[in-house]
């Protein structure tokens, strides 16, 4: 049972994992939780997305984990509109019969989600506003998945 | 065609969308990208360089020689920082 | 801010994860849930620890996840006594600035748990009960950690 | 020396704990496995096959050659499945 939610409204974990644990065999849930970091400078982040795209590639990439791996069930949840530092940005959660399939597949997802999901961060600090630029390193996460 | 932008590209354009019929002799994205940016003023700096650009077209990622068409549903966009 | 309980009691992921999200510079948590499977034949299981070797030996475990990875904090709940299928077993959190960090820490300290930790499981299944047999596997998970 | 025994070790024993005065001529747990074996019954068979058996001292897993002490706190327990 694979879910997909693009929400301005919070998430809870307790939840997703429980939804996630009656789908099937699963011994192992593997969360991740991004939240804004408390960097002394910011005062908030927004989030703009894609609408549509954003949900069509994360379905796609969902697809493609569950072919690598045999995963019972992912969600991922992605917050947009203004955020402040300490609260939930992202939530990638993916059950499993056993661990490191749970593991690698949600590292796979969380790769993805950074590297290629249509989202852009607006950082507010110090009354000025800049846009958050991308980092190769997000890129090079994601290559270790690539099979050629 | 409609055209999206997002986050800065969208900003400095001062729209987030358009429709414009395909403009004659554009065959791809990057044909598409050299029109916009021959409008100049916000458009001739936004789109001088891809470097700091990526586009999809019908909500796929694509590269700049992909091909579009009348019906297409394009975007242009900074690079994603999702997550 | 590391945490270890040994608990009969089952465990808030929420709550664990606010905590360890106050422990300094957080941008990731990532969290095991590991719960009893749900097989057709088992009843329950009961899980048997050492008390004091077990607290000793997963502290060492997260000393040396803390002087691999720059972690900001970690947490390690592991229950005993008698479970029900689908019950949570076992919970390990890790918090830190990015999310390689939290995932390589998170699924050590996993690895570790399976392999060493003092705790033995068994299961009654069809009015018999039957001490869990440790599987090979588990070792292996522990040894692509080692460095020599 | 307490000796502390665990799961199915603990239940063929029948007891989850013993201290005993260090035997003479046990030096190591291996000295100490092969003592209590030859108490025979259930100790004989729980020691029969020491690959099913794992040891640690002063709460520390060790390998079959690692010293004992009089002072020691020893336990026998199966190969751990935890998680």
């Amino acid at each position: 049972m694979n879910t997909i939610r693009i929400q301005t409204d919070d998430f809870d974990v307790n939840a997703e994992i429980a939804k996630l644990k009656t789908s099937g065999d699963v011994g192992a849930v593997v969360t991740f939780t991004g939240a804004v970091r408390r960097d002394a400078d910011i005062q908030s982040m927004t989030l703009e997305h894609y609408a549509g795209m954003t949900e069509r590639e994360i379905a796609r990439h969902m697809t493609e984990a569950c072919s690598r791996w045999p995963i019972a069930g992912a969600t991922v949840i992605h917050r947009i509109g203004k955020l402040a530092p300490g609260e939930n940005i992202v939530l990638v959660a993916v059950a499993s019969s056993h661990r490191q399939m749970a593991f690698a597949a949600a590292e796979f997802l969380m790769d993805y989600l950074k590297a290629r999901a249509p989202f852009w961060k607006l950082e507010e600090r110090n009354a000025a506003s800049r846009w958050v630029e991308a980092r190769n390193v997000d890129d090079d996460g994601l290559s270790r998945w690539r099979e050629d | 065609m409609t055209i999206l932008y997002f986050a800065w590209v969208r900003q400095q354009l001062g729209r987030g969308e358009e429709t414009i019929d395909l403009p004659a002799g554009v065959k791809t994205i990057g044909d598409l990208a050299n029109h916009l940016r021959q409008r100049g003023g916000a458009f001739g700096e936004a789109f001088s360089d891809r470097k700091r650009i990526r586009a999809a077209v019908n909500q796929e990622h694509v590269p700049w020689d992909a091909a579009v068409h009348a019906e297409d549903e394009v975007a242009f966009f900074p690079p994603v920082t999702g997550g």
